[in-house]
């Protein structure tokens, strides 16, 4: 058991050092363009996170989660577009926007179970997305820049390093707060509620409270994700409130491994890595495929997805877990 | 006439762990045989390797005179194999009078008569004040008479009973009990598990005690009423 | 007052298609437990279907038959290679692979039939429009809600009285009793499949006059059939028709009434500016209620 | 030598796609016919898919710029796309050398040195119909769009220049494919001419239910968006009648013009679109700004001016830069009609703008 | 008398069928009270009414002086109302300790903290292995549940019920389905737990429940007919007539 943990640790550590160096490599390699994709990864990946709280530990199937990166990002381009660039005060009034949102909803969509549940919080993320298309002051269709990104202190964030450093911090807060989490009482809760709801109720836990906490905590860290995303582009655009979005951070969270720590991000950094090299497919392939590839690199993701959803049971997490087994 | 079932070597895993250890067991025409163990010996996955609701691993399942094992369930059913599975299975959404009729076969079973929704009503008249009511709203006792109409609609060639009086009052568990005992009257086979042995030493031909998946014991009546020791050893009486 | 009741007819119609693609979907949801996100893109592929039919033979009729057959065998070929080893698999692992049709499908018709829309004819006989009320009204739409009230019928027929309706029930509740009791059920679940996809590809037919056919055609309108299903009870016949009719005179009466209303309340910027937003929300807010007050749907399915 | 490496964004995928697929191939039309040169000089076309969401045009921008480091993007077929990339790749003084959208700011206020639009400020087209209906006496119009920027921009056009009685102004939501109640209400409120912005599909649907509603015929449809080139195929003879505006067409006489509806046709086997002509005039703009300044496109101060002169014979006819890079050019109004070999087509009947700037042009720093 | 439990009236109607049809019952402290009568004479209802997971149309729930009619099911369970369920219910993922010790940790006040570490927490597992030790599951402690078998689960779910420290345990045919072997095992059980805790018992079988029962109460069509000593109830002739048959005297 302390081997297989210090093994984990160490391949998280080795992770992180990679992570941590990487911005170095791609200046000597004059492609900062990569960072850029990297921060848009653990972006994705904290928002993956997020979801796995509810998804994997809480065992609540939410396809709306889109919702709560649309709050964090549109909360930024809405206060940035009226002259307050403040970080603290985005993310402040983010987080609490976030709060009261997932608290209504959530008290909503737990009233059901199963496919209701699934399709009532995927009809919340759909209702929010017609309402930022529909509002024509919040840019409506067209989405919003931010004249800048957030300001934060004496942090200069327009630096692309910097802000990947502070995203990189972000993340490895969270796996570190989900860790612990999952570890605590208040995780042996949602667990348990995940395993057999009944049965908590039974035992004299109030297992709505918990279920919607969790609910929110999960939600507050897309929330997070937004505000970073919104920042990344300078721009906050209706699509990230599209289902695509909740339905493509559930692929990462079940490609990754469902209630593990490091699954969701491992997840995003494949599914987003896959996207990348299909869509600038560069291998020169006979018969026009490479051109195929690229233009109708959609069809190759759809099946990938679908052979996840097929043989996928365990997640790359667990595979690792299992390497670690025989090694 | 030879036997209606003869299973033969009957290995059944889930998964890692394996259930059944070269079971065997046989039901002669107009049989009443009776399965009996303690919980979780593997009564029930027998019987579903039987039926083919189990894939087995290995053995024999000769049905009527037929190579079955490996068969999907559906076609063995189809063959004349009725079952009252354990826990009822009623279907809870339909009618009392459809799930008469919804899987019923018109062919000639083991016995006389060629079993009909009428024939059924005058075996349980408590059933037929119910016709219209869905399976959901039955109590414990009509769900069990109805599964048993409902295995005789098929017009079975041998009746496979798992539990068939679990969960019920003593009043009930005594009717069916003499409805199984003229049903054998009639001529039909019968394979029963029940925890209640009392009834069973007087109605049933054989008896076969399964222990860890494993057929230990067989014999008829008066030769296990004869053996305390094996009915303390795997029956606790 | 006519004006009303015709967009109430209108109403009625948009519910009437709704039907045609929720039928199918909480048919298969209802019996095999599985939730199907690839159902717009049944939808989607019927209209194609009959939209190529129509290209070349200049037939209605012809096209009708290529979207229902297409889509019933193109049912058939999901099931027999994806969904049948989804049955048993958790609701989250069937929203994903059909998440994944629903991405493979859409690139697909583009590669087949390119990204531009195509023309999908309509039946001669129907293009015009009629007099109902003292408004014109376009008899297309008219042979739409005809077709969805004889599905309905027939389906309600079909599930209710034939036995085979009775087995696809039982099947519904317990497939591996039924198994037992000797229907076959992989039988049965793929022919039902089939139907499902069927009725998808019927819609897509109905759909391909009114709309533009295209790749992603599929997916508003899957959306909007996924709240009708919920708001109706998921896998209820019964739910599902009365869910689309509520769900699609709510979406058309809304869509009309609701900026008016503002618009005599507030000043007209401001009527315009959330009019249209409300408007679009309309449905997910009934849902919403719906669902608050009665978190099974309007017409819950009885299982034991 | 190393080819000059061009960044093409477009709208290539999702139910938008054909029309980035048509500037696509406008584009490549000369690039090919002059053997993968411009200019003289070897190019590079790499291209971008937008997917009609800004955030993923900003990636893309940012894989164009950062990665690829190129010095001129093209095409940019969506006003949205092109609000959200425009400072990006202006900031970072790449040339943009839009074929398609173009939104009122960037016109005004927000124009920039690096950004040369080929194709038509966007309100002009509603302008031109709310002239067009004045001059055929239309006294009550009833307006229709979608509820967002674009389709707010353009009824707002249409009454700039519309001197009669609007009888309703109608936004309906995005994404709603159906308009039975709002065609129900429109037919009752029995207006003269009836003008709607509906792009794309949006606009087949439109049109499909406007025919069937019976309406086609009797109260005159003036659409932007609704037909082009894209959108006819699918409509066929559903669409006849309906007017449409462009300051090009497939019928214009001119040479430049015959010579590319006959090549386009002969390669892709379809009518062109506008989004292929504008296009086709950007490939001719940078080939001959690029002979200019003999291939050194990092020398701007000069790249910008040979751009800026626009030496091409525009498939358009007349056509110039204004003071904020817009084009200077005429405007037609065309109505659905068979051409001479009985495919359903556009057909030029009107010019109400005859070399006209846009209304946004005085807003512009630039002189 | 000094009842534990006390209901009035009690009245659950299931589509026209009166499940409870004005019910009233008492159970005294400390006693281990019966609930026969026929199938679907609304014996579960009563239980799931008691234990709040089925909500009564109309009649009141008194439980140790509260009046408990409308509480939620977690607060009855803070209370002392532990029920067991007909078809075992445990966490088949968690070993044997892990879910006794959230029934521990359930009594012990709120469990929103997230830092802590459950599997350090001394005041969860030591009172759970405690309750896994009283039952006799000892040896497979930490074997996951769903590797139990029959009779080692119903153990553990006796375990987490007692880990509750519960006032009333309710328990929904504890023998139904099981084998004479495993019913010994659990008569055995609750013939400890009778006299330390107040228990309602609903069974079929009629042999353990007069071997174990202090007082029975025999339900018909949601209405207590009869309610007594067992004696009195086993020649009652209503009884006889509704539920136990004349042959059900002999066996
Ligand atoms: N679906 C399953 N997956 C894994 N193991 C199973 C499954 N079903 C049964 N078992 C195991 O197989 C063994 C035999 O079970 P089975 O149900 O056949 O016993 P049984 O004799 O019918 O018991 P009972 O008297 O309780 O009905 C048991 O140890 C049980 O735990
Ligand atoms: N959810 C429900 N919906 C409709 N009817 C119900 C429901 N639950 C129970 N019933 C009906 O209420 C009556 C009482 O049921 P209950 O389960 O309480 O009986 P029971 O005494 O426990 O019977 P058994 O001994 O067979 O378990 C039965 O007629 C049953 O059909
Ligand atoms: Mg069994
Ligand atoms: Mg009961």
């Amino acid at each position: 058991m302390s081997k297989l943990n210090s093994r984990r640790n160490w391949i998280g550590l080795a992770t992180f050092a990679l992570f941590a160096l990487f911005p170095l490599f791609a200046d000597l390699a004059n492609q900062e363009y990569y960072v850029t994709f990297l921060t848009r990864v653990l972006i994705i990946g904290l928002a993956a996170i997020g979801l796995n709280i509810a998804l994997g530990y809480a065992g609540m199937v939410s396809f709306g989660h889109s919702l709560y990166i649309g709050v964090g990002a549109y909360t930024v381009a809405i206060i940035s577009d009226s002259g307050i660039s403040n970080a603290a005060l985005h993310l402040g009034v983010a987080l609490c926007a976030g709060a009261a949102i997932s608290l209504v909803v959530g008290l909503v969509c737990l009233r059901t179970t199963g496919v209701a549940f699934i399709m009532i919080t995927l009809a919340f993320a759909q209702m929010f997305y017609y309402v930022v298309v529909g509002l024509k002051q919040y840019g409506g269709d067209d989405g919003m820049s931010l004249p800048s990104r957030s300001t934060f202190g004496a942090i200069n964030l327009e630096n692309n390093n910097v802000f990947y450093y502070l995203c990189l911090t972000t993340v490895t807060f969270a796996v570190l707060g989900v860790y612990r989490m999952s570890m605590s009482r208040f995780g042996s809760v949602i667990r348990g509620c995940k395993l057999n709801e009944r049965r908590m109720a039974a035992l004299g836990f109030a297992t709505l409270r918990y279920k919607l906490l969790a609910y929110v905590i999960s939600a507050e860290v897309c929330v997070v994700a937004g505000f970073l995303l919104a920042n990344l582009a300078k721009f906050s655009s209706p699509s990230y409130l599209q289902w695509s979005m909740s339905g493509e951070l559930i692929v990462m969270v079940v490609l990754g491994g469902m209630g593990t720590v490091l699954g969701p991000l491992l997840g995003a950094i494949c599914l987003l890595f896959l996207e990348e090299v299909l869509a600038n497919f560069g291998l020169p392939l006979p018969f026009g495929v490479s051109s195929f590839i690229q233009s109708h690199w959609m069809l190759l993701i759809g099946l990938f997805i679908v052979i996840i959803g097929l043989r996928v049971q365990h997640g790359l997490a667990s595979f690792i877990n299992r390497g670690k087994q025989d090694a | 006439m030879g036997n209606v079932l003869t299973a033969k070597n009957i290995s059944v895993r889930y998964g890692a762990s394996q259930v059944l250890f070269d079971a065997e067991i046989e039901i002669g025409r107009g049989e009443f045989v009776s399965l009996l163990g303690r919980n979780g010996m593997g009564k029930t996955t027998f019987v579903k390797a039987l039926m083919g609701m189990k894939s087995i691993e290995s053995g024999s399942v000769f049905f009527c005179g037929q190579q079955v094992a490996g068969k999907p369930d559906y076609v063995i059913a189809r063959l004349g194999m009725g079952i009252v599975p354990e826990g009822r299975g009623i279907f809870p959404n339909l009618s009392v009078n459809e799930n008469l009729v919804a899987t019923a076969m018109q062919r000639k079973g083991s016995m006389s008569t060629i079993w009909t929704v009428d024939s059924v009503y005058e075996l349980f008249p408590g059933l037929r004040k119910r016709i219209q009511n869905l399976g959901s709203d039955l109590s414990g006792g009509e769900q069990q008479m109805l599964a048993i109409g409902r295995a005789l609609m098929t017009n079975p060639q041998l009746l496979i009973l798992d539990e068939a009086t679990e969960g019920l009052a003593p009043l009930i568990r005594h009717e069916i009990w003499s409805c199984l005992a003229r049903l054998k009257n009639e001529g039909l086979s019968l394979l029963v598990i029940d925890k209640n042995i009392k009834p069973m030493l007087g109605l049933a031909n054989r008896h076969y005690i399964l222990e860890k998946g494993r057929v230990v014991w067989k014999g008829n009546s008066s030769e296990l009423s004869d053996s305390p020791e094996i009915m303390s050893k795997y029956l606790s009486l | 007052m006519s004006l009303v009741l015709t967009q109430l007819l209108n109403g009625i119609q948009l519910g009437a298609l709704l039907f045609l693609l929720s039928a199918g979907l909480t048919l298969v949801f209802g019996i095999m437990n599985f939730i199907n996100l690839a159902h717009g893109s049944l939808f989607m592929m019927g209209a194609y279907f009959a939209a190529s039919a129509f290209a070349a033979t200049e037939s209605f009729s012809a096209a009708m038959l290529a979207g229902i057959g297409g889509g019933a065998l193109l049912g058939v070929i999901v099931e027999r290679l994806i969904v049948a080893h989804m049955y048993e698999r958790s609701h989250l692992h069937q929203v994903l692979v059909t998440f994944g049709m629903v991405l493979f499908f859409n690139e697909l018709a583009r590669i087949l039939w390119g990204a531009t829309s195509i023309h999908a004819g309509s039946p001669k006989a129907f293009s015009g429009s009629v007099e109902i009320l003292g408004n014109p009204y376009p008899s297309y739409r008219l042979l739409i809600i005809a077709l969805s009230l004889a599905v309905a019928a027939g389906l309600y027929f079909f599930i209710r009285h034939t036995r085979l309706g009775m087995l696809v029930r039982a099947s519904a509740s317990r497939s591996d009793i039924a198994s037992a009791m000797g229907v076959n059920v992989v039988l049965l679940k793929r022919c039902l499949f089939a139907f499902g996809a069927a009725l998808a590809g019927l819609a897509g037919v109905m759909a391909g006059p009114i709309t533009s056919v295209q790749p992603g055609m599929g997916e508003p309108i899957l959306i909007m059939t996924l709240v009708v299903i919920v708001t109706g009870g998921i896998g209820s016949i019964r739910g599902a028709f009365f869910g689309a009719m509520v769900i699609g005179i709510a979406d058309t009466v809304g869509r009309v009434y609701i900026p008016m209303l503002l618009r005599a309340t507030f000043e007209r910027s401001v009527a315009q500016a959330i009019g249209p937003a409300l408007a679009s929300i309309m449905i997910y807010l009934l849902m919403a209620c719906v669902l608050a007050l009665r978190p099974q749907g309007l017409f819950p399915v009885k299982h034991g | 030598q190393t080819p000059l490496k061009i960044g093409f964004l477009g709208e290539l995928s999702g139910p938008q796609g054909a029309l980035g697929q048509d500037q696509y191939d406008g584009f490549m039309l000369v690039v090919e016919r002059n053997g993968g040169k411009l200019g003289g000089v070897p190019v590079q076309v790499i291209k971008e898919d937008t997917q009609l969401k800004p955030d993923v045009a900003m990636q893309a921008v940012q894989r164009l710029i950062d990665r690829e480091k190129v010095q001129i993007i093209t095409g940019v077929t969506f006003s949205n796309i092109m609000m959200a990339i425009q400072k990006p790749v202006t900031d970072k003084e790449v040339f943009l050398i839009g074929s398609n959208a173009g939104p009122s700011p960037i016109a005004g206020a927000a124009c920039s040195p690096y950004q040369f639009l080929v194709s038509w400020q966007v309100d002009q087209l509603a302008e031109v119909f709310g002239v067009h209906a004045n001059e055929k006496g239309l006294k009550k119009v009833y307006l229709m769009a979608p509820n967002y920027q674009a389709g707010k921009d353009f009824l707002a056009g249409f009454k700039r220049t519309f001197k009669g009685q609007i009888v309703d102004e109608i936004y309906t939501p995005l994404n709603q494919p159906d308009f039975s109640a709002e065609l129900t209400q429109l037919s009752a409120a029995k207006p003269d001419g009836v003008f709607v912005f509906y792009p794309g599909g949006l606009g087949i649907n439109f049109v499909k239910q406007y025919q069937q509603a019976g309406l086609m015929g009797k109260i005159p449809l003036m659409s932007g968006g609704a037909v082009d080139g894209t959108t006819l195929p699918a409509l066929k003879e559903t669409a006849l009648g309906v007017l449409g505006a462009f300051p090009w067409g497939p019928d214009l006489d001119n040479a430049a013009n015959k010579q590319f509806v006959e090549e386009f046709e002969r390669k892709h086997n379809r009518i062109p679109a506008a989004f292929a002509a504008q296009s086709y005039d950007a490939a001719l703009l940078l080939d001959s700004a690029i002979a200019k300044v003999k291939g050194n496109v990092a020398d701007k101060k000069s790249f910008m001016a040979a751009l800026k002169s626009a030496d091409f014979k525009s498939v358009r006819g007349p056509f110039k830069f204004g003071n904020n890079n817009f084009p200077i050019q005429n405007f037609n109004i065309q109505e659905v009609a068979k051409d001479t070999r009985g495919r359903v087509s556009l057909k030029t009947i009107a010019t109400p703008f005859k070399s006209q700037a846009d209304s946004y042009h005085a807003l512009c720093a630039m002189k | 008398m000094n009842s534990l439990l006390e209901v009035k009236r009690l009245t659950k109607r299931f589509r026209g069928i009166a499940a409870s049809d004005g019910l009233d019952l008492k159970v005294t402290r400390g006693e281990l009270h019966a609930i026969i009568g026929p199938n679907g004479a609304g014996k579960s209802t009563l239980i799931g009414q008691l234990s709040g997971e089925i909500t009564p149309d109309s009649g009141s729930i008194a439980f140790d002086g509260v009046d408990i009619t409308h509480m939620p099911i977690h607060k009855r369970a803070l209370l002392g109302v532990a029920r067991s369920y007909q078809i075992t219910s445990v966490f088949e993922e968690l070993t044997a300790l892990q879910n006794v010790a959230l029934a521990v940790q359930a009594r012990s006040g709120h469990s929103f903290g997230v830092l802590g570490e459950v599997a350090q927490e001394w005041k969860l597992l030591e009172p759970a292995s405690q309750a896994i030790e009283a039952v006799g599951l000892s040896e497979s402690m930490n074997h996951p549940a769903a590797l139990l078998a029959h009779g080692a689960r119903r153990q553990l779910e006796l375990a987490m019920v007692l880990a509750m420290r519960p006032k009333i345990l309710l328990l929904d045919e504890p023998m139904a389905g099981t084998s004479p072997t495993e019913s010994k095992q659990i008569v055995g059980l609750l013939k400890k737990l009778r006299g330390t805790m107040t228990i309602v018992l609903i069974e079929h079988d009629l042999q353990a429940v007069f071997e174990l029962a202090d007082r029975i109460s025999v339900l018909v069509y949601g209405k207590v007919i009869a309610s007594g000593h067992p004696d009195e109830i086993r020649s009652d002739p209503r009884v006889i007539e509704a539920y136990i048959g004349e042959e059900g005297l002999v066996s």
